[in-house]
């Protein structure tokens, strides 16, 4: 009985985006970000494209993939510093930049998918963020109203899922997957191993599967590391 | 004088047995490497996780589990995972005791910035404002001055702000300083730096209670 | 006329392919016992389970895993259970597309109450008001009058409300009701029952549009 | 390097719980509730507590024992009707009682544990819940303004947990717990098994230990079921 979400590979998940479209990504940095809707979403070519995500990417990967193109019209992000072709396009005005405290990001996500229009967080008083949104004294602290913020799809990354939408996340692989997947109104999931329906503990389920519209196995998964930190062996 | 580890491990001082603590990026990551002995402390970081370990030995690289530095990292026993919401949710409210952070300019008020040179430098603030805006505990880490030799203690940032009022401890490689009565008010001299070094150094009020300011131990 | 398990099973006919589905206490309940033959519909349990399945057999009943009437229940596969900020998150972000609940009263603007009798019965609204203040497609399964026989759809609800003007459709077991231009619009009669029937025990305004309402086919 | 939050018994978890305070309880009916340490309130005969919990317990069982011996002043909740003696005493003024709608309760719950002190919800609007609260239209539809719900203890019950605090709930005895563990001043959870640390997965854990100040596990758990709902065997 339960509703099957599965499609067959990512041509069919990316169906009926468009340009001029806003678009959720998650990930954080490299990490778990959704790397064969981003191929495809250069493949198809749309531009004109929102895109909200935490970061943009590196040159030649995630995010800077869609840069390369000019296939994003405005970022809204929280963080953009491994991006030289970012940086160059934001400073000469290519691209349009709406930059957001990360946990206010974060919670502008949940909020859109969790149907509460609108709160207020301490983060960005004082600070170009405010710009003309309501202050207000709380406990004798000033506040800032900040927004939902919704998207056309959302595309999320999970280690595995179910038919049904069912995703678990790896570690920190989680980061803004599951905000941004309760947040589109269509939401895309692509995972890493699809299993069948019943295999999922329930209790172990991140993102329960009410919240995914689509969902498919990626073919391959690269999982580039941004900064290779180690130390030698003990 | 200190260098960047000598400021991490003046800053290491301060944490207490309970603390769960963030650290940013740069200086303060390095305040892992000398939690003092006996007491129990948890790193969180805010891309989502608690319980944050050292660096993995080569090979052992996951590129799932990271830092908010994008660094591979390891988990420590009775770590958790977790995402952004929760994360931020952790640090708005309030269960971190610490924060640790890098900054470009401090005002003598507590205003910190850190995150914009406009016109020229755009990388963004990413947690930073909401860490500023939410931690009762905020220590700044950093150099005194500038590349170019000039003082990053003002009487005003000149750049703009990631929060107001906020920082409560500054600790350069000259000094630690506590904001006080809208000054920085010095508490303790880096080894072999005088007073008048650090007020050479400082644009903004600094406040010297006498002359027997003493010499960090470390 | 219709029993509690006729109006269920009308109700459930208006699921549709891929609907999740909060159902309340009563009536509703039974909705789940008649799903159409080839449509995937998904139950939600606003205590925190999706993909709620029927009671379990004797003695395999767990005392942890319960629905929002607090009665024993089994998790089909596909499950998945949450806390109840997550819950109602589901609702209040219309992730649910149907919600069908019991009422006291409905009023032909389609407020609702169904939560409190001042000064004799105050259970509390639970879900309820979080329910018909954010779905998209409210369903009213209720009896068309009191046990007093009084009409319990009205011009106006008496009793405190639990949402204003949210209902959409009102089924009952005499008839099919939309609410339209502020009125009970009528759209089927219960097997036996006449027009005539249905207008005596309505207090509110019923909209009858002709003399050929048809019968349900349940 | 974790922190120990682990304490002997449920006589030290609840040190410094005192008659006049706010506690959070969590659970939904009898399915998650604290047992032991509702035990012990009872025994320390604290009294005129405000207790927040989705309910009341029934007459002999869960927090219809605090109203047997009359500790409670006070009640949120959002749904209390399985407890005549609760009717009885709210219906005669002994007892104040604040109800609260199911989402806006969890919702508030969460809002003080991360930190948001307001956050706007249609859930009420045009009832009794509204009352001078205010109101303000997005997209068309009014909301109203709801503000974070603080306790000075929150009592939580979990499945298993570990001495830094992390807790895993049980199917739908998750409920309101992870949500209170987050709210509480100082957060009291009680486990069916408390396991050595480093024994949970960190990708299964529900509620990071950084939200439980102390944690024991429970003598015994009766676990009451309210509803016993069955089928005849196949």
């Amino acid at each position: 009985m339960a509703i099957n979400k599965k499609v067959a590979n990512v041509e069919e998940a990316c169906k009926g985006i468009k340009s001029g479209m806003t678009l959720m990504l998650g990930g954080f940095g490299l990490c778990g970000i959704p790397e064969n809707s981003i191929a495809e979403l250069v493949k198809m070519g749309v531009n004109e494209l929102t895109c909200i995500s935490n970061n943009a990417g590196v040159d030649d990967f995630g995010l800077g993939l869609l840069l390369q193109g000019k296939q994003i019209k405005k970022m809204i992000s929280s963080y953009v510093g491994e991006n030289d072709e970012f940086e160059r396009q934001m400073l000469s005005g290519e691209l349009e930049v709406d930059l957001i405290p990360q946990g206010s990001l974060a919670e502008r996500c949940r909020a859109a998918g969790a149907g509460i229009p609108a709160f207020f967080t301490p983060a960005g008083y004082g600070t170009e963020v405010q710009g003309r949104k309501e202050v207000r004294m709380f406990k004798g602290k000033p506040h800032i109203l900040e927004t939902a913020l919704e998207a056309d799809f959302a595309i999320v990354k999970a280690w595995k899922g179910d038919s049904s939408g069912n995703l678990i996340f790896k570690a920190t692989a989680k980061n803004f997957n599951p905000l941004m997947a309760m947040a589109g109104k269509i939401t895309i999931a692509e995972v890493e191993e699809l299993v069948p329906l019943g295999e999922l503990d329930p209790n172990e389920i991140h993102t329960p599967g009410i919240f995914v519209q689509r969902v498919f196995q990626g073919a391959k998964y690269e999982k580039r590391i941004e900064q290779r930190t180690t130390q030698p062996k003990a | 004088m200190l260098d960047k580890n000598g400021i991490a491990k003046r800053i290491a001082q301060e944490l207490q047995h309970g603390y769960y603590v963030n650290l940013g990026i740069g200086i303060p990551t390095l305040v892992a490497n000398y939690i003092p002995e006996g007491i129990e402390v948890e790193f969180q970081s805010e891309n989502g996780i608690l319980g944050m370990g050292p660096f993995p030995e080569e090979g052992d690289e996951d590129a799932d589990l990271i830092n908010a530095g994008k660094q591979t990292i390891t988990a420590m026993p009775g770590a958790a995972y977790f995402d952004s919401a929760t994360s931020f949710a952790m640090i708005r409210g309030r269960h971190v005791q610490l924060t640790v952070l890098g900054a470009m300019e401090i005002a003598q008020n507590g205003d910190i910035a850190n995150w914009k040179i406009p016109g020229r430098m755009v990388k963004g603030m990413g947690g930073a404002m909401d860490l500023v805006a939410s931690a009762e505990n905020i220590i700044v880490a950093m150099m005194h001055t500038n590349k170019r030799g000039e003082s990053k203690l003002l009487e005003k940032c000149s750049l703009p702000l990631t929060g107001v009022g906020c920082v409560k401890k500054v600790v350069t490689n000259l000094a630690v300083m506590e904001i006080r009565d809208n000054g920085f008010y010095l508490v303790e001299r880096a080894p072999g730096v005088s007073i008048d070094e650090i007020v050479d150094a400082t644009d903004g009020r600094l406040i010297v209670p006498g002359d027997n300011i003493p010499e960090m131990e470390i």
